[in-house]
């Protein structure tokens, strides 16, 4: 295996900080990634050398920028393996994705449509379709999770028919890492004529994804949970999709021709881009993203698979410490609670001894509710973690543990 | 005593100790003190909201002061909350509103009070001077 | 006057560029404007120091950016005047900003109600107002404009009544650089009891606004045309407005309490501020907003007016040059034709002298229309210029019309 | 001549200029030779969209070839058409699609055909393939 922690962790400056004294330990990264040095430097060069507005400017600098934001969704649509470049739609992230989505269907669905969520969601799968139905009266039915927090394919059989207009589902849970059968989703609901949305915030950054082989017909991601920059995102729609759906914010870039009495839209992708972009993000998106594929989806996934073993075998030996969506199929993320002890406890004693972790309910009420929990301690894994790290992480609980009874 | 005095005996009672780790397990003792709130004054009503774990309070006015009863579901913040209550309880609202909340950073507890926290403090203080405003006008 | 351009301009490494072996001659700041080092180095320095979501953290990493972030927010509340903290919602840019507020009012609206834009307007701060109003059936009205480009305050006058509910107007025009009479404007509509969106997008780099003063409803503005980094801008309302306004986008920390039945909202300014947000880019809009108060507005005012006067004058003096909004009231930007050619040719050979200049319709189609001209040479003019460039300008121009002639 | 042959003299050609001003004004003496389009034929169906110079673009297909009519309202995009139109037209549909664009950057004038300048440019050329494609399935 081509892959040395050691060497990649020093591509990131971050792992250098002392948290209360101690090194910093991040098992924050399902929240948010860390960033490796060639995409910082990307921002900076931008700003040094070319920053300009995109797509109309005549001079030097704005041609640059525009080759490199435009270069980026290239990058993009080859490492998503998108039919078509229009078919990548930048955007602010993941909830502005999933919102351009359920804005288009607002007016596409009405009463006697349904629509079908996961009982897994995290909010931002959950609320842009409550507004929506709350406007066409579209009913939204959910998937019903089992007590491990799988979800029950029979159920989402019987859910479906052909009144299912949509089904969205994230393909990792962002709270319990399971990775949901999202194959057989998209069979089944197409079988109805349903649409899916795969909402991929937890997913993209673990393992290569192939949006024609899965034939999705939406997919949503952020760039700041895949070692890129805070503030963007894309949105991936099959393009006779995108075509057919209303543009969700109106401004420049996204009209072919404005007067006051009408106006034309432009076409993809600037319909959906309106006004100036975060076109540093963008571009230092496409930079995480080779970053990536350098390192090797596969030689990611083999090393955060090992991980994930290695820490849910620690960490099940500690006296009362119940795993929530204990698993096979999972991937880097373990939630966690102890036995009489309130998780923000334990995520407060933890930070000081430099580990970060997160505790509550993770945007995911729903999953709460049904462990009838308050929320959850979080460990979420990347590929900048260490086996070293695990077992500081286990000799910390401990402690904690000794210090809340 | 004045809050002034109290918060300033507070401030040299944390300088004693010499890690997080004694400031923490006085906290938890001082959590372990603090009576438990009843289950029927845990209502929608005197819950703090934004918090991960939940913070309950509670005011009552007499006799020109307020008494305050407070709980929370983690250990560490139930010790903060008793921390805040023998500053603030059974104080008057003038005392209250004029008091400073910045000894929380001398004892070196202000992580748990930043708005971030999401534990409820930071709204309970805000709630606690709110409750002295409220009251100061009867 | 304590301005001295020279050292400021060593504050921004991008002017060290060459373009086509010429020093680049940045003339394209209503674009977006140049970032100075200090907002350059605190987005790395957020990346390689406290890179973590905010809001939500137990952990220092998280503390800390939530902190940083919601600093930010609070020297916008300061440098504006803003009466809460809670009144600045941060969002992608302006034209975000915009489509919060029509998307707000989509339905407060019926059809006998009635908006008004100026003539004056970028597409962001039209065509949000159209796709709402084919919505809701609101009509909308347009205050026109005289032959030099001023609104005709006249014709406002009379086009408002009682219907009328909201007015939309640009503070600056980002194509002629014309200030508009936002005060009085905002008196009558308050008169007639309308509510008043000002899009600051064009006036926030270039003079104080203090939003208390002006009684301004809503007030939008970007990042990147304030020293800021793309992908940022932010929405003011008045708290009592914004309490009242649906939210745009659903999402985390958008919401207080999910579950599949129903949601409530948080409290501003979350209930905005749906999912992730620009982290590092809010962050260093704060520490630009602060670069610019160190070098002050009063003396960036003098300096800027100064500069457009003489390259207005010195513009004039090229035969068969024409300026568009050629009027007292303006700042910063100088749009001009020359007869017999098109502004797209005179833009490509200023790029070969090294100038940036933007060509075209500048987002305005319905001015051009109004001018029946296929767009305008746009010089937009910031503190980072200097006289020299204007003469350097002022040759190239000459040179370009006689290749051309 | 093949379009092979045509793009090699046309790179030779511009290799003969020493600066970009000698470059300029070769172009604009082409599109000063370049026939202007008719009124009518400056239809909404022949515009090229996305312009910040409009470009109108027209073919028709006779003999096996495609003959193609372009104009625009700036000079310098006049000009490049009027090199596009000496390599493109009169060529047969096949020979138009399996030629290869790249000598645009060769001849240095790359900078007019990102999709960034939105003269046109760029579409005018998509839109010739696209003809070529639709006649050669005639
Ligand atoms: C007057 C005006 N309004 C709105 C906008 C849109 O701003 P942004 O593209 O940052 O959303 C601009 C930017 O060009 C502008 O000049
Ligand atoms: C599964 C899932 N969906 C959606 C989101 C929202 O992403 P963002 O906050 O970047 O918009 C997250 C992020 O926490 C997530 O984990």
């Amino acid at each position: 295996m081509n892959f040395n922690v050691k060497n990649i962790r020093k591509d990131f400056p971050i792992l250098k900080k002392k948290i209360n004294g101690k090194p910093l330990i991040y098992f924050d990264n399902a929240a948010t990634s860390q960033t490796p040095k060639c995409v910082i430097d990307s921002i900076s060069n931008y700003y040094n050398n070319y920053n300009s507005n995109i797509h109309r400017g005549v001079h030097s600098l704005s041609e640059e920028a525009t080759e490199e934001y435009e270069g980026s969704r290239e990058k993009i649509k080859q490492h998503f393996n998108a039919q078509f470049k229009e078919e990548i739609i930048f955007t602010s992230g993941t909830t502005h994705s999933i919102n351009i989505v359920s804005n288009g269907f607002l007016n596409q669905l009405n009463n006697n449509d349904e629509i079908i969520v996961s009982g897994l969601e995290h909010h931002s799968n959950i609320v842009p379709w409550q507004m929506m139905a709350k406007k066409n009266n579209a009913k939204l039915k959910v998937i019903p999770i089992d007590d491990n927090g799988e979800l029950k394919l029979d159920d989402f059989k019987r859910l479906i028919s052909n009144k299912t207009k949509l089904v969205f589902v994230n393909h990792v849970s962002n709270t319990l890492g399971i990775i949901n059968p999202i194959e057989e989703i998209i069979t089944v609901a197409h079988e109805y004529g349903a649409l899916v949305l795969i909402d991929g915030a937890q997913s993209a950054a673990h393992f290569k994804i192939d949006f024609q082989k899965l034939d999705v017909d939406f997919y949503t991601a952020s760039a700041h949970k895949l070692c890129g920059p805070t503030g963007v995102g894309f949105l991936f729609g099959k393009k006779r999709l995108l075509e057919k759906i209303d543009p969700f914010m109106g401004g420049g870039e996204m009209i072919s021709d404005v007067t006051f009495e009408e106006t034309t839209y432009a076409d993809l992708p600037h319909k959906f881009e309106a006004g100036t972009p975060n076109i540093s993000g963008v571009i230092a998106f496409g930079v995480a993203i080779d970053y990536m594929n350098k390192i090797g989806f596969d030689n990611i996934q083999k090393y955060e698979d090992g991980l994930l073993n290695y820490a849910n075998s620690k960490l099940k030996k500690i006296d009362g410490l119940k795993i929530y969506g204990d698993v096979k199929n999972k991937t880097s993320v373990i939630s966690f609670n102890i036995e009489g002890i309130h998780p923000y406890d334990i995520g407060s004693i933890l930070d000081k001894y430099g580990i970060a972790v997160r505790t509550g309910q993770h945007c995911t009420q729903p999953i709460m509710d049904h462990f009838k929990i308050p929320g959850t301690v979080r460990v979420s894994l990347s590929f900048i973690n260490t086996f070293e790290e695990i077992d500081i992480l286990f000799d910390a609980i401990i402690k904690a543990q000794s210090m809340l009874s | 005593m004045t809050i002034e005095n109290l918060q300033q005996n507070l401030i040299q009672d944390f300088e004693f100790f010499e890690d997080w780790t004694q400031k923490y397990e006085y906290m938890i003792e001082l959590s372990k003190g603090l009576d438990k709130m009843d289950q029927e004054m845990k209502s929608d009503k005197n819950i703090i909201k934004g918090c991960q774990s939940k913070v309950w309070l509670h005011a009552d006015y007499s006799d020109g002061k307020i008494k305050f009863l407070a709980d929370s579901e983690a250990i560490i913040t139930r010790g903060i909350i008793a921390i805040l209550l023998m500053v603030f309880n059974n104080k008057t609202p003038d005392e209250i509103i004029n008091s400073d909340i910045s000894f929380i950073e001398k004892i070196g507890l202000k992580e748990h009070l930043s708005p971030n926290r999401a534990n409820g403090l930071y709204s309970m203080i805000k709630q606690i001077k709110f409750y002295a405003i409220a009251y100061s006008k009867n």
